[in-house]
Parts: structure tokens; C-alpha cells; sequence
């Protein structure tokens, strides 16, 4: 499965792939930056209209799907109560939050109290984890990245804050590469993202693969939410259900994204 | 070679009360002086006495490049040269040649030189550039050494070709007046010879005023010649008089050589 | 004759702009460096003030807390992390770059520097990611594994070290300058006297040219302050006050870069704010410099 | 600064000149070495198929054609910004005005402007260009961003080559009947075409090696432009993502030492332009 980084920093992309421009209707997507290279992905796929891909983040994403300036809004974490009036969810695919350490390190699992305690900055050395005697880099996402808030909302708390020393990197690709380079770094991409450079950590038990982010199990994870005013109909309904037929989430799991609706 | 009397006494550049100064420095005190037409009028007097800030008031080039300030009366023809601008200006500075001290080619080749003040003018057609070119190589005695090298860079020219070049080019708008500043003095005395035979064959359709430090030069070729010293005009008279029998005491005393 | 110079004066006229119009458009040319410092003073302050106004300036200048999507906009680490970087680039860039523009300037055949002079400007030329980028592949493990050094590598040592070598074309290239415009015969008179080049170097050419170097150190402080993208490869980005020069900083200039992607409203006005930060250190050390060198002109005018 | 007492004047000036030349050999050693550290990791990724070839997988495999074409269109348009209005307001100060207190004022302008860190004018784009004035992250947008940046390298160069006319090409063309602004277009600029050309090679380079501004004005789409509104990619910003997100070493080489040959051979040509094209006009 090629495992490759497909999230662009920064995704100023405001036409559809121009690899093929099938005919039909044409339906703008607009929200999470960490969606939006999987929706070019079936967008590329998907042959019953033309499919326009815009960013700006779940917050917009959500706006956009209220105020109808897109058709359908991409949103990559839960919404707050106040956000949902008006629209319906659709989770299209799950997206788990692998915590990576260096392929070298003894260390394999942790619990969330552990890794609260690490990236609070209270545990500063992998001896007290069982680990050699050598202080932990702990590599953070800048403020901002859906994948830290995902993170801080699972792992931090509302108390709790990740430690001011943590390096900081605005690429996930990046902070994989820092903790592949670092035998005592600790850091976390989404599941998409991993690669045998770096080994992904047992959480509370749980090792993050495919099946356990599909049923749950694995509980550092996001939904991928399409959301549409009212039930989705006409072209947004059919390049949705394009997206959870067989075809679409063959298309997610290549990505590495757990699919909803196929083992 | 003594030159004819005035040929006529229509006066082309007419010269009133006229005093430069730069900033709060005087240079020249009130002049008045007149520049008969057909003739070559020397400016004689010692090096800072003002005779080059007076030539460079003349076609103006002394207020709008060397910031100096020039008050009273200049007329070419009729013209108010310290009133006219811009364009108004360039079209007098067609009709009045001037040509500095050290010979000043412009980085281009011989032809383009001397077709340089017509193609300003707008003058498009190469036909009428080769014949004015031509033309005006031909009065600045430079023709026959120039002929067949029109595409030479002027640069490769000698001092007294390039010298002879910017009289040539001076003349290619038919000027009727042709403003010198010491134009010899960066040349031998043969080459200065040749220039002055050049001036001398301009006249009379050309009037000539030339500054120069060369006492002997006046003489030879000026048909009336000022003297100014310190900024003063100290007196204008025919050259053959102003030699003979000078009034003033210290004209006397400049052409003995005794100072300046 | 007269009738001459009205036609021809006529006909120019019309065939092409006037020189009055020329001049004019040439006018509001010159103008066009100002306006742009105009109108990125009025943006960077329409786009950051309104939160310093609602938020108090004391919110960015006396916090030392920055999490911006909850509230906190303390830019206090920012500004130590710049000054820390800073001064480590000049730490580096000012003897190398001083000893570079004496062995230039004054020790330097013609041939040698006609040779020398334009790989020092090529020094400048090479783009900072490149800087950046050698800073990561070499420096950062270098730290990271050398037993004396250790930390993660990713910290204030690098980014000074990266920043030392970028600014010394800045301050080799200025102090050039400021050694040229000594006379020779200062050189001529001490040599002369019986003094070395060495003795003449120090004992009079330098504090001869003492405020155009003053003016290349505060000029090279400048590039160092503005750099971006090598800061953000290299140093670590850590919202912290360095406990030691091993330990990972972020700059004001990073601290904008980073972010910038993502943020949106108050968080976006922030990094407006720190830009404000940024704009007013770089002008005011710009104004310094330039009174620092007009300075010596006058003392040789 | 002046060398310890306890060296004798004759020692201390051997030391001091070895110490002289360590530093420079140093400072030069280290441009050969970033230069040669670059294109040893990128010649095996180097091929006319990396230039010519379009990304794929987000420029882990393929080529870097796009991000080629993107820098050549957003330095064009700054020069197209910065050529103009650098040379034209060099033009007004080097011969239209004489010292007073407006031409400080413009000058110390310029001078402030030459200091802005670029990540501001990235600010400045981003707010003015890309937002106020509606472009959105596009050619245009980082092009003009581009040109305001590299503005004072051009006035500044310009102006000293104009300086560097002798005086008395304008004495000779105004007195040949040229009016001032002929006599400068069609002698003094001429005469001052290598350095001014200098000066917009010299700001290409800069605008070339640009990142900071860039990336928040031209964007980060890694797609062929067509219209000046499309966002775009360009070199140094792709080497800047290639490297940050760990995508692909190879790619990452290859696209810096084209970064740096482009650079050293834009550096190169100002270098030479400079001194043939001013031999033939002294």
C-alpha cells in the first residue's frame, strides 16, 4: 500500500484535477486541509461530474456547507452541538492518529496517562518508561493543524497543555522524518501518513490499524464528515455514495484511511 | 591673414547686461556685447575669467546643467533664450552649434555622430542622413580622411579627426550660429591650424563665436574679439584695433602677456 | 528663422509625450519605495492592530504563553528566541565577516579580489532554504550525536550557526565599503611612520572606518532578525526561553511563517501582530544603521 | 581590536595575516562546500526527464516542470514590476533632481524598503494582493509581491550606473538639440544599459531564490499554470516543501541544485554582462 504523504502544506489547489474533465454536474467541496487530498483522490476516480476541491479548514468547511457556498463541507473532527442546526453528517472514512516513535526505541506501548504525562512535560525521560536512560524530544504540529487539535482533544484534555519546549514542525511529513531521525523523539502523524521508517505505538493497549480505527477500538482517531444542508440529493448525493461504494473506500484504504463500510 | 571688415552689421546674438553666478558665487559681471552676423567673434581673457560660463549661457546648457543662475538678456535672432523650455528650447539649440574645450564623441560611430542632432530632430529618411551627413563632414574639412570609414566608432578617430567630427556635428542642423570653447586647446598647432581654416571657410553663413586663451588664434581669425577679465568685460573692439591701439591699460598689459 | 523654430517646434510636440509629462510619470516613479512602505505599514497594522487594541499590547508583550487558538498571544519567548539567534550570528558572522573584509580590502591583490569579491556575493545569492536545508542534513545531527553538545539538536546553536554564515556577506560587503572610504593616505602616513599593515590596520584604518563597520554589524543584525525559512528548519521552533544555546527556539520571523497556513481570525491577527514586532525591530535597526553611516560620511565630508 | 601587547609588532603581523586568510579561505571554503555539498547529493537525480517532467504523488516521482515554469512566470512579473518603476525613479534621481530634503526623503525610503524582512512582504502580499485586491494565491500575486521587493536592488543599481554616464554625454546630446528626456533615452541610458541590467539580473536572482514571500502569495498548488490568476509552485518553495514534508531526498537534491546552478548562472551572467558590455561603451 503506497504509503505516501499526499498532504499538501498548503492546499491552494481551486480547480479540480485537470487530468480528465468528465461531463455532468459540478459540485465544489470545501474544508479540512487534512481531507481535502483524499477528496482530489475520488475526485480523480469519479466519473459523474466535475468535482471542485477547496481548503480552509473544518471551521469553514462547516460555514460552507450552512450557507451553501459549497455543496458538500469536509470537516475532520466531531462538531460542536451549535454547528450541527440544518446539516446531516456523513462519515465517509476514519483517520487515526498514529504516536510514533523512533524504529530503534524499546519502548512500544504507552497508556494516555503516559502520553499526557509526556507531552505535559511531566515524564521527560524514557528511563521512566522503561526505556534508555536519554531525555525524550517530544515534536508537536503547530497551533492550528487539525491533527494537533485532534490530538490535544483526545490525549490533552481540556487541562492539560502540550509543553512549551516540544519542538514544532507545520509538516506532518516533517515531524515523521524528525522522529525517524531522532532515537529519542516522540511524535504523531495520522495513520495515512506512517511509513517502516517509524514505529507506531500501542495505545492504552490498542495498536492503530486499519480495523481497530474502523470499529473504534483505537480510540485516537477523527471521522471524515461530508456534510450537506439537509439530506444530501442530486449530484452531491451520488459523488457521496460514489465515495462509500466498494470502488471509493477501495480508494480510502489505499490512502490509508480506514474505510466505513468494508472490511 | 587678416579676415574682411564685418561683412554685414545685422546682429545675430545680441547680449545685454547679461551677469552668471553659481549659487551665491558671481562669475561674470554685467556684459553687453554684440555678435555680428557672417562673423567670428573671439572672447579672449585668463582661465576662470567667465568667458566659458558666458558661451555655456548662450544656448542655455549653463542653467539647466551647471545650476547656474543667468540674468539680463540673451537674443539669437529675435529669440529670448533665457525664456524658452523644454522643447521651445531644443529647437533654438538646432539653430545654435556648440563645441567644448576636449573633443567629446558620443559612443557611437562617426555616422551616427554626426546624423545624431538631425535624427533628434525627427529627421527619419537614411537618404537625407547620408547627404546632411555628408554635407556637414564635407564643411568640417573631415570628409575626405572619414569617407570610407562612416561606421568607424568615433572613439578610434584622432584628437583633431574627433575635434573636426563635433564641428561636423554641430553643423548638421545648418546652424546659423556655431558657440566654441577653446575648441583647440587640446590640440597641436597643425591640427589647430586646420581648425581655424575650418572656422574661417564656415563665414559668412555661419556666425562664430569663439572663447579661446590663444591670443595669436584671435588674432589670426576673429573678425571683432572681446576681452573679459575676472568676470569684467573690459572692452569689444574690431580685432585689428583691439591689437593695434587697445584702450584700456590692462587689455595693454594682457596682450603683452605680462599676466592672465 | 523664426518661423523655422515654431514649426519644428509644433511638430515635435505632437510626436511624442512632452517633456513635462515625462517627467512627471518619472516623479511619481521615485515616489513608488515609498508608497510601498506606505501602504505595508498601513496593512500590517490594519491587519494586526485590532487584536492588540482588543486584546491589550501587554497580552503580546508581557505574556509568556503562546496558544493562540485559546487565547494566549505571549510573543515574549518569540523575541528572546530572535535576540538569542541574533546575537549567536554575530557571535560568527562578525570576526569572520570583519577578518573577510580586511583580507579584501586591504591584504588582497587586485587580481585576488576581482576573484574573492564576486563568491562573497555569491554567498548572498544562495537561496536560505538551501542554508536551511544544509543546516538540517549536516548541523542538526552533528549537535544532536556530538557527545560534548547533545539536545535534540534542532536549537539556537544551529540556527546562530546557519544565520552567522548568512549574514557574513551582508557585513563583509559593507565593511568593504566602509574600509574603501578611507583614505589612502592615512595607510601611506602610518606606513610610512614605520608601522606594519597589521599596526596600521588596527591603529588607524579601523577606527577610521569604525561607524561604516558600526552601520555593516547593525545592517547584518537586520538580515539576521528577518531571516524566515532557515530559522524554521533548523531551530526547533519550541515557544521557550532558551535554557542553554543546545535548547530549541522560535523566532518572530517563524512564528509567522508556521502558523500562517492554518490560522484564522484572532490567531491570524496575531501573526499579524508579531509581524508588527518584526516590522518596527527591522526599521528601527534599518534607521540605525543609516544614521550610523551618514554619520561618518560627515565627519568625512 | 588591536593585537595583544605581548606579540612583537613583526609576529603579530604574521599572525594576524594568517588569521586574515583563515577567515576569508573560510568564508569561501564554505560557499564550495554548501555549492558542492548540493549538486553532489542532486547530480543523480539531475536529467533533462527531472526538468521536463511533470510531478506525480506530490513530487515524490516525476519531475519538477511545473515548479520551473511557475518561477519563470513569478519572476517575470516581478521584473515586469520592479524593471519600470526601478528604472524610472532611478532615472528621476540621478537626473531629474538635485540633493534636497525630498530626494533624502525618498531615499531613505528605498533604503527602509531594501530592509524589510521578506516573510513581511509575504504578510504584506498575502493581506494587500492576495486578499484586499481579490488576486488569491496566484502568479500575480507573488509576482507583484516579488517586484515591490526586489524594487530597491533595481533603483539602487540603476542609479549608480546612471551616475557612472560622464557628465558630458548629456552637454553634448541637450546641445545637439535633444531635448533632456531624448538626451537620456537615447545616450544615457544606453550608456548605462550594462549596469542597470546588472541590477535587474542581480534582483531576478533574488526574486528566483525568494521563498518566504512567495509561499503566501504565489501558494503552493503543484499544478501547470496557465493564467497569471492560477496559484503556482515555484523552485525554491517546492524544495521548501519536498525537504519540510520529508517526501523524497532524491527530489529534494535534484530540485535544490537546480535552484543553485539557476542561481549561479543568473549571478553569472549580471557578473558579465557587467564587465563586457561596460568595456565596450568606456
Amino acid at each position: 500500500m503506497a504509503r505516501v504523504a499526499l498532504c499538501l502544506a498548503v492546499t491552494g489547489c481551486t480547480r479540480a484535477a485537470d487530468a480528465h474533465v468528465p461531463a455532468g454536474a459540478v459540485i465544489t467541496l470545501a474544508g479540512s486541509t487534512s481531507i481535502q487530498p483524499f477528496a482530489e483522490r475520488w475526485a480523480e476516480e469519479y466519473a459523474g461530474g466535475r468535482i471542485i476541491v477547496q481548503s480552509g479548514g473544518s471551521t469553514a468547511g462547516i460555514k460552507a456547507a450552512h450557507d451553501g457556498t459549497a455543496d458538500i463541507g469536509m470537516s475532520s473532527r466531531a462538531l460542536q452541538p451549535a454547528e450541527t442546526a440544518g446539516l446531516v453528517e456523513t462519515v465517509v472514512a476514519r483517520d487515526g492518529i498514529a504516536v510514533i516513535v523512533h524504529a530503534s526505541n524499546p519502548v512500544r506501548a504507552l497508556t494516555y496517562a503516559q502520553l499526557r504525562a509526556i507531552y505535559g512535560g511531566t515524564i521527560r525521560n524514557w528511563r521512566q518508561l522503561g526505556g534508555p536512560d536519554a531525555a525524550i524530544t517530544v515534536i508537536t504540529r503547530e497551533d492550528g493543524s487539525g491533527t494537533r487539535d485532534a490530538f490535544e482533544q483526545f490525549v490533552m484534555g481540556a487541562s492539560h497543555e502540550i509543553t512549551a519546549s516540544a519542538l514544532v514542525t507545520a509538516y506532518s511529513g516533517g515531524l515523521r522524518k524528525m522522529v525517524s531521525q531522532d532515537p529519542n523523539a516522540i511524535g504523531y502523524v495520522t495513520f495515512s501518513q506512517l511509513n517502516p521508517q517509524v514505529h507506531a505505538l500501542a495505545i492504552d493497549g490498542v495498536t492503530p490499524t486499519e480495523p481497530s480505527i474502523a470499529s473504534g477500538a483505537y480510540r485516537l482517531q477523527r471521522p471524515f464528515v461530508f456534510l450537506t444542508r439537509g439530506a444530501p440529493q442530486g449530484a452531491a448525493q451520488q459523488f457521496i455514495a460514489y465515495v462509500l461504494s466498494d470502488a471509493g473506500q477501495r480508494i480510502a484504504r489505499a490512502e490509508g484511511l480506514a474505510p466505513v463500510t468494508i472490511q | 591673414m587678416t579676415v574682411a571688415a564685418s561683412i554685414s552689421d545685422r546682429v545675430v546674438i545680441d547680449i545685454r547686461d547679461v551677469s552668471i553666478r553659481y549659487g551665491d558665487m558671481v562669475v561674470l559681471q554685467p556684459v553687453t556685447l554684440q555678435v555680428f552676423a557672417g562673423t567670428i567673434h573671439g572672447v579672449i581673457g585668463p582661465a576662470g575669467s567667465g568667458k566659458t560660463s558666458l558661451l555655456r549661457s548662450i544656448n542655455k546648457l549653463s542653467v539647466e546643467l551647471d545650476d547656474a543662475t543667468v540674468s539680463g538678456r540673451i537674443e539669437i535672432d529675435g529669440n529670448d533664450v533665457l525664456a524658452l523650455r523644454g522643447d521651445a528650447l531644443a529647437a533654438l539649440r538646432r539653430k545654435v552649434g556648440i563645441v567644448f574645450a576636449t573633443p567629446q564623441p558620443l559612443p557611437r560611430t562617426v555616422f551616427e555622430n554626426v546624423a545624431f542632432a538631425p535624427r533628434m530632430a525627427g529627421v527619419r529618411d537614411e537618404g537625407a542622413l547620408r547627404a546632411t551627413v555628408e554635407r556637414a563632414l564635407r564643411s568640417a574639412q573631415l570628409w575626405d580622411e572619414v569617407a570610407d570609414r562612416l561606421d568607424l566608432m568615433a572613439s578610434q578617430l584622432s584628437g583633431g579627426q574627433q575635434q573636426r567630427l563635433c564641428i561636423a556635428r554641430a553643423l548638421a542642423l545648418n546652424p546659423s550660429v556655431l558657440l566654441l570653447d577653446e575648441p583647440c586647446s587640446a590640440l597641436d598647432p597643425i591640427t589647430t591650424r586646420r581648425i581655424e581654416d575650418t572656422l574661417v571657410a564656415l563665414t559668412p553663413d555661419v556666425t562664430v563665436l569663439l572663447v579661446t586663451n590663444n591670443i595669436r588664434q584671435a588674432e589670426r581669425i576673429a573678425t571683432r574679439t572681446s576681452f573679459i577679465l575676472m568676470g569684467e568685460l573690459v572692452e569689444t573692439a574690431p580685432t585689428s584695433r583691439l591689437f593695434a591701439e587697445p584702450r584700456d591699460s590692462r587689455t595693454r598689459d594682457y596682450l603683452a602677456g605680462r599676466f592672465g | 528663422m523664426m518661423m523655422m523654430i515654431a514649426r519644428t517646434r509644433t511638430w515635435m510636440a505632437t510626436a511624442h509625450l512632452s517633456d513635462a509629462v515625462i517627467e512627471r510619470c518619472l516623479q511619481l516613479a521615485a515616489w513608488s519605495a515609498v508608497t510601498t512602505l506606505a501602504l505595508i505599514t498601513l496593512f500590517i497594522l490594519r491587519e494586526g492592530m485590532p487584536v492588540v487594541f482588543d486584546r491589550g499590547p501587554m497580552a503580546f508583550l508581557g505574556d509568556v504563553r503562546w496558544a493562540p487558538t485559546r487565547g494566549h498571544f505571549g510573543l515574549l519567548p518569540m523575541i528572546a528566541g530572535t535576540a538569542v539567534v541574533t546575537a549567536g550570528a554575530l557571535l560568527i558572522g562578525l570576526p569572520l565577516g570583519l577578518a573577510g573584509a580586511i583580507t579584501l580590502a586591504e591584504l588582497a591583490p587586485m587580481k585576488a579580489r576581482l576573484v574573492l569579491k564576486p563568491m562573497i556575493e555569491l554567498l548572498a545569492g544562495i537561496p536560505s532554504v538551501v542554508y536551511g536545508f544544509i543546516g538540517m542534513e549536516i548541523l542538526v545531527p552533528f549537535i544532536r550525536e556530538r557527545g560534548t553538545l547533545g539536545g535534540p539538536g534542532y536549537s539556537a546553536l544551529a540556527a546562530s550557526i546557519i544565520l552567522g554564515i548568512m549574514v557574513l556577506p551582508t557585513i563583509i560587503g559593507i565593511s568593504i565599503d566602509a574600509l574603501e572610504a578611507v583614505p589612502k593616505s592615512y595607510r601611506d602616513g602610518s606606513r610610512a611612520l614605520g608601522a606594519t599593515q597589521w599596526q596600521t590596520i588596527t591603529g588607524v584604518v579601523l577606527p577610521a572606518a569604525r561607524s561604516g563597520i558600526v552601520a555593516a554589524v547593525i545592517l547584518g543584525m537586520g538580515r539576521a532578525v528577518g531571516e524566515t525559512m532557515a530559522v524554521i528548519m533548523v531551530a526547533g521552533n519550541a515557544v521557550q526561553f532558551p535554557g542553554s544555546l543546545l535548547a530549541p527556539v522560535r523566532t518572530l520571523t517563524a512564528n509567522i511563517a508556521l502558523e500562517m497556513s492554518y490560522a484564522t481570525g484572532a490567531h491570524a491577527r496575531a501573526l499579524f501582530a508579531t509581524g508588527i514586532v518584526l516590522f518596527i525591530v527591522s526599521l528601527s535597526l534599518n534607521a540605525i544603521a543609516g544614521r550610523v553611516r551618514s554619520g561618518k560620511r560627515a565627519s568625512f565630508a | 581590536m588591536t593585537m595583544p601587547r605581548l606579540l612583537a609588532p613583526r609576529s603579530a603581523q604574521r599572525v594576524a595575516m594568517t588569521l586574515m586568510w583563515a577567515a576569508t579561505a573560510a568564508t569561501v571554503g564554505l560557499l564550495l562546500f554548501i555549492i558542492g555539498f548540493v549538486l553532489r547529493r542532486g547530480a543523480s537525480t539531475l536529467s533533462w526527464e527531472f526538468l521536463f517532467s511533470s510531478p506525480r504523488h506530490s513530487g515524490a516521482l516525476g519531475g519538477i516542470l511545473p515548479t520551473v515554469v511557475s518561477t519563470i512566470y513569478v519572476s517575470a512579473a516581478a521584473v515586469l514590476v520592479a524593471a519600470p518603476l526601478g528604472v524610472a525613479a532611478a532615472i528621476y534621481l540621478a537626473e531629474y533632481t538635485k540633493e534636497s530634503r525630498l530626494t533624502r526623503v525618498i531615499r531613505s525610503g528605498t533604503d527602509a524598503l531594501a530592509g524589510i524582512p521578506s516573510i513581511i512582504f509575504g504578510l504584506f502580499g498575502f493581506a494587500f494582493f492576495v486578499t484586499a485586491l481579490g488576486m488569491g494565491w496566484s502568479i500575480l500575486s507573488g509576482g507583484l509581491t516579488l517586484g515591490l521587493m526586489i524594487l530597491p536592488t533595481v533603483i539602487r543599481t540603476s542609479e549608480e550606473a546612471l551616475r557612472a554616464v560622464p557628465r558630458h554625454y548629456r552637454d553634448v546630446a541637450q546641445s545637439l538639440g535633444a531635448s533632456k528626456w531624448q538626451s537620456i533615452r537615447s545616450v544615457v541610458l544606453p550608456a548605462a544599459a550594462p549596469g542597470v541590467m546588472t541590477g535587474v539580473v542581480l534582483g531576478i536572482g533574488r526574486a528566483v531564490s525568494e521563498t518566504a514571500a512567495v509561499i503566501f502569495t504565489a501558494g503552493v498548488a503543484l499544478k501547470m499554470p496557465f493564467s497569471p490568476f492560477d496559484s503556482a509552485r515555484t523552485m525554491s518553495v517546492h524544495f521548501y516543501t519536498l525537504t519540510m514534508e520529508g517526501i523524497s531526498d532524491d527530489m529534494a537534491y535534484g530540485t535544490a541544485s537546480v535552484l543553485v546552478v539557476t542561481i549561479l548562472l543568473i549571478n553569472i551572467g549580471a557578473y558579465t554582462i557587467m564587465n563586457r558590455l561596460t568595456r565596450k561603451y568606456r
